[in-house]
């Protein structure tokens, strides 16, 4: 259908003429409009929560593998957080709190979607920028004030939110319950802000994807990381509001008395889970397919062939998000829930792992006959299939309902969540911004140290998270402050300290990337242009590409994994490259990195 | 750059076309459907509450009328109906270049739209001065959540409306080129609808 | 540490254990199966076809055939796991499959303790013999007990990792949980759900009674009440 | 995007005559107050409201929002989210009907 042009979408760009960047450093780098600079404010914000959360984590694995001693520096705290240095359960809970929502919300969502789709969709379909760029600016000042709403919350009487990242009510919803009255408060009015720069940022892609495309780039020549962000965009928008409304019942149970959520009054506690989860499951799947999409693109690139099924890569990906609207209710299986509604959850649920078995079967593909390249977002890209394969693989356990009743609430789950998001999307993150890095910097990060922070991120977050099957599978419960109080768990203790060292010595590995990451910014080797030697169309721009991108449109010829084609000497042609004698198409136009 | 890459045959994928087709409308419209789909989705979490909880436990609820003055709200609804039909003559007069008409309706539209916001806090503080608040069970619960987030809207779009408006009087909006103008109907007229399923849920059922 | 490591469920005590670790072994071979198909083809790819000085990577775009072979063995695979799986679910989880000779309790939560009533000697619940302990749920050996769970202020969760069950008690809900213990022995009951500061200590001990054991603990109990 | 597009309108279809519309929005609305109070079975008051609330929307929707004259693929999605909403509904209500 792309093909047709039907000739009513006016199509014009605004820089047919040499553009001289006169912006004052504000309007430049602050209040920016430039979707690559948005790009890379969302970078430096998400990263900091992802250190934020990190701390959290420590945190709550000192008290995990250590009940009882003195957390190091613990002394420092304010009474309320620690007595003697010791956590107290109230510090922990609100640890495992903000942990969660710092890392779904604040550091992985945005990193995802706000840092990729801002700064990969209109480089990669050849646009100027965003369609709607003030409010793609709107988006990122909106966020800023959320994120800090959220930490504000430490600061305050009663501390933090401490109800779980999920907030169940009407443990969320009355403070006599936790004694945290406005910590809960901000939890709500954060996300609900933070729901708005979401819903800014995605119908901004979405409108880009469908209306900005360069000519030439039609919908099955996308490459795979934009069909995903495309998908991704689309979830975001439709289960975002969602969460914002449930936020919005919540924060008046809190405030004004309202009753949706108190069943003294005729509300449903269960109701809320609902909510939650129907806003929670697309959620899962926001944080982990922009990952499946770049992760495609650095596998191609890494093994200089086309990807495998490109068709079914792109039908998965649409398949996952369709699916993903009607499996919440797995979540709840031990709720209380109609177990009728159960048995359906349960088929739907396992149904969605056909689509990833395609996308993990093809990705198998890519690198089948290729020649591999284990450059360092190679290394990111092919750790992010074996480990998600574990963590969609544990998921199964889950998703068989009887067996949820043994496992749901344990370690066995939290194994599951961190090897999709820890294994899944962060070694999707760590692939793409190493992979992106020398276009949005123009330096190269150093490969040697990425390879050692790679290879001891690999081991240690496998010692960390690997264990913890075990321990659900024992029965360990989650979000408990201390293990030790039962007696099953007491002989578990030891597996628990040797999870607690793991992570702190994957924490202390994750500095060499920060170091890293900080150093080439200043220091690093200047970029060329296409380092990988990638066929997408911002590997033509310079590095990091002018305000406004392409100076002429591109046109597109082809898709973008033309890798090692007989077509040419090269192992690549990049997407604007005409074919010669083929004479057809526009001209060519020359690229402006020439 | 050596994109110079000796290429013997030809290529196997189709020519391109001159250009990309998108959505066949323009951008800021086809934004705004895709925002409105958001705002849907934020409707289907308050409206789908209402309807599960008033499932759950239908004897919350009291008889249309009994609480809520109709009345009023009927004379509001109508309030409604009329801006969303002067916002689509403010259109179709800018669709023709009549751009003294456009104002007009513009204007009348901003009257009518804030009359509503009006007419809705006087019934509020009525039934508040009644004693029924947003504590009230959940019937005060939803009532209120429902018909709030919608005045929330009206207000939103009132606001907006403004500024078109003033736009308008500055002549930015021609027959050639009138994109605000749609788009701000297009929103308009999505919580118009929005309330057409309110008032039947919330006050006739 | 070592045989924590293993993919081995720990021993039960209750008939939920037959019905729920089969599946539990069965995922685990298939998935276990998938597991190192994937990551052998993976390892086994990265050093067969890693980059060669001159050598070029054959261009295919894929295989219609290998695609439809993985996506529908997958798809039976996954519809045959929940197949099997559901006649346990409805066993455990659905209304019927509560039987009707169970013994009714009743266990009230509330932060951060499980209280439990009993139906004392006439074996019916909400009569006069009833009596309520606190934090110990006693049962007889091989008869079913059914709880019907409630909570008075948030969300808690009636776990007994040795009896393979799990059931949240939802404030404003009666829901019933049932479960026949297979050995006698004391076990540890926890609370799953996050409730509050003392969810973590919010725990019980259940005492599973040969029956004569647990009639002669009924009757000191009913006596103890009838003293007060 | 600085520059302003071009002109998006081509007047392909005549106005619709929107004043007749508004009177049936109005009238409808009347009818809706009275099937309100009628003493009929709740049960079909309930559907001959819903019934009549949902032909307004379409009303407002087919010609006021101008889908009737917009291409299929923005009538798509426009009504691409409805279905979400039934699957929650439907879904939750189960709850309280087994
Ligand atoms: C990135 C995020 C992400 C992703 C992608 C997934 C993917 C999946 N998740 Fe996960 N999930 C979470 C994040 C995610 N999850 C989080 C955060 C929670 C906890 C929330 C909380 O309570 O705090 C959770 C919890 C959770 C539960 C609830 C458990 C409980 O609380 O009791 C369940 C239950 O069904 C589940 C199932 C699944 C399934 C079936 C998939 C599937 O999509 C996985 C599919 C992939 C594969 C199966 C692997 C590849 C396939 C093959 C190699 C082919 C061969 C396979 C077979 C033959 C089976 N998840
Ligand atoms: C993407 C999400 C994500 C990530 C990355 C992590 C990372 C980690 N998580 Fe987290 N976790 C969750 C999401 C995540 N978690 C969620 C959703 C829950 C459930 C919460 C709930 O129950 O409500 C949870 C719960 C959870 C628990 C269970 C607590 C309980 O139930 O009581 C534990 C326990 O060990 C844990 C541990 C860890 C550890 C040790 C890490 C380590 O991997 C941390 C390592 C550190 C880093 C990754 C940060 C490094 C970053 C930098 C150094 C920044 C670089 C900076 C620049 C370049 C400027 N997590
Ligand atoms: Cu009770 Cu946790
Ligand atoms: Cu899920």
């Amino acid at each position: 259908m792309a093909t047709t042009a039907t000739g009513t979408t006016p199509f014009t760009y605004d820089h047919g003429h040499e553009h001289v960047d006169d912006r004052s450093f504000i309007r430049k780098y602050i209040f920016s409009t430039d979707h690559k600079i948005i790009g890379i404010q969302f970078l430096i914000m998400s990263l900091t929560f992802l250190l934020l959360g990190g701390m959290l984590a420590m945190v709550m694995r000192w008290q995990l593998g250590f009940p009882g001693k003195p957390l190091p520096g613990g002394t420092l705290l304010p009474d309320t957080y620690t007595s003697g240095g010791v956590v107290l359960p109230e510090f922990y809970n609100s640890a495992v709190t903000m942990h969660g929502t710092f890392m779904v919300f604040f550091a992985i969502m945005p990193l995802l979607v706000g840092v990729f789709g801002n700064y990969l969709i209109p480089l990669k379909i050849g646009a100027p920028d965003m369609a709607f760029p003030r409010i793609n600016m709107a988006s990122f000042w909106t966020a800023v004030p959320a994120g800090l709403l959220m930490l504000a919350g430490f600061f305050v009487e009663g501390g933090s939110a401490a109800a779980g990242w999920t907030s169940y009510a009407p443990l969320s919803a009355r403070s006599d319950l936790t004694g945290v009255h406005l910590g809960q408060i901000f939890w709500c009015v954060s996300l609900i802000v933070l729901g708005l720069s979401s819903i800014m940022g995605s119908f901004n892609y979405i409108t880009t994807v469908i209306n900005l495309r360069a000519p030439g780039m039609n919908w099955f020549r996308l490459p795979l990381s934009i069909w995903a962000l495309f998908v991704t965009a689309c979830l975001v928008l439709l289960a975002i509001p969602v969460l914002s409304g449930a936020a919005i019942l919540l924060l008046f149970d809190q405030t004004i008395g309202t009753h949706f959520f108190d069943p003294q009054a005729g509300g449903q506690p269960l109701l809320w889970q609902h909510l939650f989860w129907f806003f929670g499951h697309p959620e899962v799947y926001i944080l982990i397919l922009p990952g499946m999409g770049m992760v495609s693109d650095i596998i191609a690139n890494g093994a200089r062939k086309p990807v495998f099924g490109y068709t079914s890569m792109v039908l998965a990906i649409i398949a996952i998000g369709f699916l993903g609207w009607g499996v919440w209710g797995h979540h709840m299986f031990q709720s209380g829930m109609n177990p009728t509604l159960g048995t359906t959850f349960m088929i739907s649920t396992l149904l969605i792992a056909v689509p990833s078995a395609i996308k993990t079967f093809n990705w198998l593909g890519t690198i089948w006959k290729g020649q591999i390249t284990f450059h360092v977002p190679m290394l990111h890209a092919l750790a992010f299939v074996s480990m998600f394969v574990i963590g969609g693989l544990s998921g199964v356990f889950m998703a068989a309902s009887p067996f949820d009743i043994y496992i749901h609430d344990t370690y066995f789950i939290v194994a599951h969540l961190h090897y999709v998001l820890f294994g899944g999307s962060l070694f999707a993150i760590f692939a793409a911004v190493t992979y992106w890095y020398p276009k949005m910097f123009g330096r190269m990060m150093n490969p040697t140290v990425g390879k050692v922070h790679f290879w001891l991120t690999l081991v240690f977050y496998n010692c960390t998270f690997f264990p913890m099957h075990q321990l659900g599978l024992h029965g360990h419960m989650r979000r408990i402050y201390d293990p030790t109080q039962y007696a099953f768990l007491k002989d578990l203790q030891p597996v628990n300290t040797f999870i607690s060292i793991s992570a702190f010595l994957l924490f202390a590995t994750q500095f060499i990337f920060a170091a890293n990451f900080i150093m080439s910014w200043f220091k690093g080797e200047k970029a060329p242009n296409n380092p990988w030697l990638d066929n997408g169309l911002e590997w033509t721009l310079p590095s990091p590409p002018p305000h406004g991108n392409f100076a002429t449109v591109p046109t597109v010829y082809r898709g973008p994994y033309e890798y090692s084609s007989p077509h040419s000497d090269q192992d690549y042609i990049p997407q604007n490259v005409p074919t010669p004698g083929g004479g057809y198409g526009a001209p060519h136009t020359q690229p402006a990195g020439d | 750059m050596a994109h110079a890459a000796a290429i013997h045959t030809e290529d196997v994928m189709l020519p391109p076309p001159a250009r990309e087709a998108g959505a066949g409308v323009y951008t800021e419209k086809l934004g705004m459907w895709i925002f409105l789909g958001s705002e849907v989705m934020f409707f289907t979490a308050l409206i789908g509450t209402y309807v599960i909880l008033r499932f759950a436990h239908p004897s919350s609820w009291k008889n249309p009328g009994e609480v809520l003055n109709i009345p009023v709200t009927a004379v509001n609804t109508f309030l409604l109906i009329c801006s969303s039909v002067t916002m689509v003559k403010a259109f179709a007069a800018v669709q023709d270049g009549l751009l003294r008409q456009l104002r007009l309706w513009l204007v009348a539209t901003c009257i009518i739209g804030a009359s509503f916001v009006g007419v809705q806090v006087y019934e509020y503080t009525h039934l508040i001065e009644k004693g029924f608040v947003p504590s009230e069970g959940l019937y005060g619960s939803t009532f209120y959540t429902m018909t709030g987030f919608h005045g929330f809207h009206v207000t939103m779009g009132v606001i907006c409306m403004i500024y078109v408006t003033l736009k308008a009087f500055r002549g930015k909006y021609t027959q050639a080129d009138h994109r605000g103008v749609e788009v701000i109907g297009l929103y308009w007229h999505f919580v118009d609808l929005v309330w057409i399923i309110l008032f039947t849920i919330v006050y006739l059922i | 540490m070592g045989n924590f490591l293993s993919w081995m469920l720990p021993p039960g005590a209750s008939t939920f254990v037959g019905d729920i670790d089969w599946i539990y072994y069965l995922i685990l071979v298939v998935t276990g199966v998938a597991f190192f198909a994937v990551e052998i083809a993976l390892v086994v790819f990265l050093v067969k076809y890693r980059k060669r000085p001159g050598g070029k990577a054959t261009y295919v775009h894929g295989s219609t055939r290998a695609e439809i072979i993985w996506t529908s063995v997958t798809a039976v695979v996954v519809v045959v796991i929940g197949l099997l799986s559901a006649p346990a679910w409805d066993k455990i989880k659905g209304r019927e499959g509560v039987p009707p000779n169970a013994m009714p309790i009743g266990i009230a939560a509330k932060q951060f303790e499980w209280n439990i009533t009993y139906p004392g000697a006439d074996g019916k619940l909400g009569t006069t013999d009833d009596f309520t302990v606190r934090g110990q749920l006693h049962v007889p050996v091989d008869k079913p007990t059914v709880a019907t769970l409630t909570s008075v202020d948030a969300i808690h969760s009636f776990f007994v990792p040795s009896f393979r069950i799990k059931q949240d008690a939802v404030p404003g809900m009666h829901i019933r949980v049932w479960f026949q213990p297979t050995k006698v022995g004391e076990y540890e009951l926890g609370c799953a759900e996050l409730c509050g500061l003392g969810h973590y200590r919010m725990r019980a001990i259940v005492t599973v009674h040969t029956q004569e054991d647990y009639d002669r603990w009924v009757a000191q109990q009913a006596h103890a009440v009838a003293q007060r | 995007m600085t520059e302003p597009q071009a002109a998006p309108h081509r007047s392909t279809h005549a106005h619709p005559n929107y004043i007749l519309i508004w009177v049936f929005l109005a009238v409808l609305t009347a009818l809706e107050l009275t099937v309100a109070f009628l003493p009929w079975s709740k049960t079909a008051i309930i559907l001959i409201l819903v019934g009549m609330a949902f032909y307004k929307a379409a009303l407002v929707g087919l010609y006021y929002m101008h889908l009737r004259f917009e291409p299929n693929r923005l009538r798509i999605l426009a009504i691409a989210p409805l279905p979400l909403f039934a699957v929650l509904v439907c879904a939750v209500i189960t709850e309280f009907i087994w």
